[in-house]
């Protein structure tokens, strides 16, 4: 009986806690992780699965049981499966794409441009972590953190340097939760009040048949470049055809519902599981997470100076704002950029430009993560 | 570490390539999309012209077909009644009232037409008749 | 062409029920099964996948094919994975959270300790097992059927008995299932007519902050001193939390609508199919049924009596029909208390308390679950 | 650099595209497909994920990355494992029962026959596929594209042919995307005026019980006769009995919606890939389109001359035309009869008639499926 | 190839054996369901004498539980206001006004009888009053 | 089998341990749930005080924020117009007329603050009007 007993203790959670406190700090993470999501409603979507993920994630147990998401044939390992190989960004991008409306990307295509410039922090970033000494695949995955894009960040993580999906994704969503926090004092600074106060034309109508050729004109265009982008664009491609098809709306409209839920649901939690203290407090993470701040800060600051630039050769001058909604971060950098342009000029509405940015973002940093496991797998 | 592991791991070249084959493939797509808008109008005008000429392949069929699911539902056909009857027995199944998701539904089971351009003239026709809180019956 | 008649007759459903009745048997209880859930609607959702199941696991034909739930290969198989890995379970525990308001359980914390008294049941039955001859691991898997939780029993089963999944989940659900003909016989029994008549008081509002702190101080409390409940409670508290928490609405309903429906129909699909009579009717299979009908009974007594127990404490007396409904069996001993406590006095409202009862029963099997298959890993 | 780009360049699609111009040939049969599936709304759900996933599929990539979906670990291949396990026919089979209304079938048990005769295709076709030299396990996984169902012809080449999945499922949706085209000239050269012109009568009304009595019953009856179908028919007699049980709504509306449309994405999607130009393009596969058309024409012919036979012995008289619908290709057989007859006489209504052979249809070629996969596994 | 392949495969076997066996079984199906009707009129006369005799088994309990779950729900019930008393502690828990989906849920949840049919007669007692847009409230 | 096979697998003592385990479980869960309460109490009173003192942080930025995100919505804020000037651009893609869930899902996606309560405030102030069957049109 006492060593029943004994032999239980030793296997609580308490037990294991008092012999390795970062249990204590990571739950603790959690738990502001909560308090943004939910009284902030900093990007809840994300941030609340990912928050109950670490605290679930980071109550101790004894290894061996079968119990935790690095062990085989546990429960959460089986769910992780979906991480690890990629497939829950996939379908993320399947059920985003059945989502999303192209219509104001299709009627400025120049607006493309920006989302393309925005990418260009993921290969400030990649030479950065190489300088800093990372391993070419793991720098690649810590670059792509500046495609602000959570999905995409945790495939080519997946692909390239599973051991690190852990702090790269937490990197991913903590910045792209952090939008209202980290873009705003960028903007400023690298934006005058007169661009700042730029106005966009009221965007053309675009005509189904432009929305219905351009997912499948998006798909070869893309992938026949860089086909490494295939799980992804090809799957928000698809998505995006349900959608404007128009007669497999039932399709579409599963796969914009239970579809992604699901799998949002899911990604979010496994992520915030796999920061198990023990694999994930360690001085490589804080790299990651220093790595992720300056790339998603060189995004935005791309964005907003090819903006810039752009104005130098357009006779009809764009809002170089929208430069930082170009890294993705759906939809809270478009929101961001609308705000700010509202704030200047509450009659100023930026956000349907702001999203074409936005979801041209998306695009963009799919390539650059196929470019990037491409060049890896080659090298 | 530091500037050779850069040059070690071929840093550089890849940071430039990188951003020039994104860069590259978003020009080509933009570039592309606006593009789609002239290949449609050309399109559309070519269809026009081409339409007055029957199809080519399978003509009586596609006669028997188009007449009930090809043409552009512009307006309510005005035939309406013809079409209330294709309607007739999904509505006998569904009861004396009924959703208009349920007879959405039934018709899109059974491949019928535009269900919900057809459902929205049925309902101007005073075919299908609202009975309050999303019910509706059929009047004839 | 006469050698393919018969060897295609030889392998007809009829020639093999023709060398063992037992499949014919199974496929009548069954249909037996089929009528309670539908005609007599006792607890439909769990008996009819079920019933319809062991209609088809009992329809025999030739093993080599990769047909049954048994083999490597099989469509079944695959589907029965989630039973086996306790997938299922743990999604319907997801489910579950999203869709249980824990509201009158939180503005009567005493109410939970019915709910802890009643898994008094698993550990009586336990102590009956192994006297009965059970090796341990069985007998854990036997006992937790008093928890009166199907995916409960059907998770802890899967990890420590494996072979056992079949009679143990039928048996757990059957009695779930019969419970408004088990338990009200031991709640006239157990319990006194001015016991019955116990009104108890309307239970406070409860605060939006407080159903937010609860599934995370839940989580963490729970599964800190019996980590092994994780799977089970870590997915409860989850959906619970995003129920709860207001900003996630979307992913919530998608959990508590296709995600729980779809784990619930292959879950009972799946067990059913495995009471192939094969491997499910054995004299092993009667003795569980049997100290499954104890289990269940003795949790329904212990809940009772201690809530007679509490009584001799406490000021303001509690109704002790409620200690029945902390077996769990969400919702049907909630009602059945309700039921007892209307026919009693029809002005007597006890559905809120009995559910509050009801989901602390839950959480209570699943520690003890967590504890028992703890127990076993450590011996 | 130089390498770098050298390298890449080489890994592009467009480069494979140049070295293999077969790629380009799928893309534009994938365009085809689309353009019949939007603009023509030739079975849409069928062909729009299937088209689509014929231009993904046949973007070219170097083999090796873990890309496609025949390379091991690749997203595509994750989901198509539901294809070759014959996890998602089964699915959607599931689903189908959920949304198949059999009153109309119960009404007139005779136009059973209808669904059965037009399976004789199958068989007729099995014989001319072994004259062409096919293997045993390959002709009879042609053969069963005259069953004209999409899920039944992937189940059943999953199992016994699994390297011809592409081409024989694009043939079975292909034939039945273009029923409008390839069935009116059969039921015109095959029947009299006056037999198009025959009305039926008004079927009479069947009660709650007979609805929930059917899919026990012929779960029973044919899976004892054929236990190869159970995968098929029990999961189609499972949906059906949620359906029509009216205590499990919540279960039956996700199994129709949510689940089936989840199945029925990736089953097209994944379809549409396995068709990658390197291993499709092949002579076989211009073999197996013609066979699948000569299936199918079969199978038209047999429903519709059967019914001329029936009417033989019956006072009566059936319209023969609901012969054609006995192919299932569930519902546009059954909309091609209705236009047929309404062509002859516009008052004349054979829809609920027609969808009556139509399901017994989908039971006749899932028998016929269990019985070739039994000859060929037991031969 | 050819005839032989056929003969070799057994082809001929299997089609003629095949063809017959699918006829079989949907010829037996078909016969069964056509008998299915007079099952069910014989059972249902059968229980119509049956029924005026009390059940069997747990009588007591059963009686208790029919009165609420097993009987048909072919009229409202007269005693309306004891069934409302029911729903009252569901609704307190949904606020003043609420949609019937939820009301629908929350009864279904707790496995409460016939929860379509006794909405529709709470709703025909003017216990539950229509707010517009799909809202409603308890009127007592 | 018998009492000796339960001592021989620790079953007293696994059933005595478990059951007090379980108990202690919910003992300490039911304690701290009664305690949250006051937990609750102390820190909104905490928060009230607190509240004056502007926020530590980014203060710029979160003011940006805070006057759309962070207010507790107890009543419609006064400057409608000026939240229906968030909405206009979405409103607008969505056609004359549309259903409310429509406009809520949009709405989320762009994050707006508290879609369900600024929908209902757009519709006290007679933004939205209701136009039968569900749909509802933009007044502005
Ligand atoms: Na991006
Ligand atoms: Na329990
Ligand atoms: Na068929």
């Amino acid at each position: 009986m006492f060593d029943l007993l004994m032999s239980f203790l030793t296997n609580t959670g308490y037990f294991f806690i008092s012999q390795d406190i970062r249990y204590l700090i990571m739950i603790a993470v959690g738990c502001v992780f909560l308090y943004l999501g939910i009284a902030k409603q900093y990007e809840p979507l994300l941030l609340v699965p990912i928050a109950f993920g670490i605290v679930v994630g980071n109550i101790p147990f004894f290894k061996g049981f079968g119990l935790g998401i690095y062990e085989d044939n546990s429960v959460f390992h089986y769910l992780y499966f979906g991480v690890t190989t990629g497939l829950y960004p996939s379908i993320v991008f399947l059920g985003l794409g059945a989502m999303t409306d192209f219509s104001s990307l299709l009627a400025q295509p120049k607006l493309m441009l920006l989302g393309a410039a925005a990418q260009m922090g993921v290969f400030f970033t990649l030479v950065g972590a190489l300088f800093l000494g990372f391993l070419p695949k793991e720098a690649a995955s810590i670059a792509i953190i500046g495609g602000a894009d959570g999905p995409t960040s945790i495939f080519l993580t997946a692909k390239l340097a599973p051991h690190l999906i852990g702090p790269i994704a937490i990197a991913a969503y903590s910045y792209m939760a952090l939008i209202p926090v980290i873009q705003p004092p960028i903007m400023r600074l690298l934006t005058t009040r007169e661009e700042r106060l730029i106005r966009m034309e009221e965007p053309r109508e675009v005509s189904r048949t432009e929305r219905l050729i351009f997912p499948i004109l998006g798909v070869l265009l893309c992938c026949l470049l860089a086909p490494t982008a295939l799980p992804l664009l090809g799957m928000l491609f698809f998505g995006n055809l349900m959608k404007e098809c128009g007669v497999v709306d039932r399709l579409a409209s599963t796969a914009r519902s239970a579809i992604i839920d699901t799998a949002t649901i899911f990604l979010g939690f496994c992520v915030g599981m796999s920061t198990q203290a023990d694999v994930f407090l360690t001085p490589k993470s804080l790299l990651i997470f220093a790595l992720g701040a300056v790339a998603f800060s060189l995004a935005t600051a791309s964005g907003l100076i090819f903006g810039k630039i752009m104005n130098l050769f357009l006779k009809k001058k764009i809002n170089p704002l929208l430069g930082a909604a170009g890294v993705s971060a759906v939809p809270g950098s478009a929101r961001e950029v609308h705000l700010m342009g509202q704030h200047e000029d509450p009659t100023n509405y930026l956000l349907m430009h702001a999203m074409a940015c936005n979801s041209s973002g998306v695009i963009g940093s799919a390539i650059a993560a196929g470019v990037l496991w491409s060049f890896n797998m080659m090298g | 570490m530091g500037l050779d592991n850069i040059a070690l791991n071929n840093g550089w070249s890849q940071a430039l390539l990188g951003a020039s084959i994104v860069m590259t493939g978003l020009v080509i797509l933009s570039i592309a999309i606006s593009q789609i808008h002239k290949l449609v109008d050309f399109w559309e005008k070519r269809g026009q012209k081409a339409e007055p000429e029957p199809a080519t392949a399978p003509a009586g069929t596609a006669t028997t077909v188009s007449g009930l699911t090809l043409e552009v539902p512009d307006q309510c056909p005005a035939d309406i009644n013809q079409v209330a009857d294709l309607y007739r027995p999904i509505v006998a199944q569904l009861g004396t009232t009924f959703e208009l998701r349920e007879l959405y539904q039934r018709a899109a089971q059974f491949d019928l037409p535009h269900p919900h351009f057809t459902i929205k003239c049925l309902r101007d026709a005073h075919i299908l008749i609202p009975q309050g809180d999303g019910f509706f019956s059929w009047n004839q």
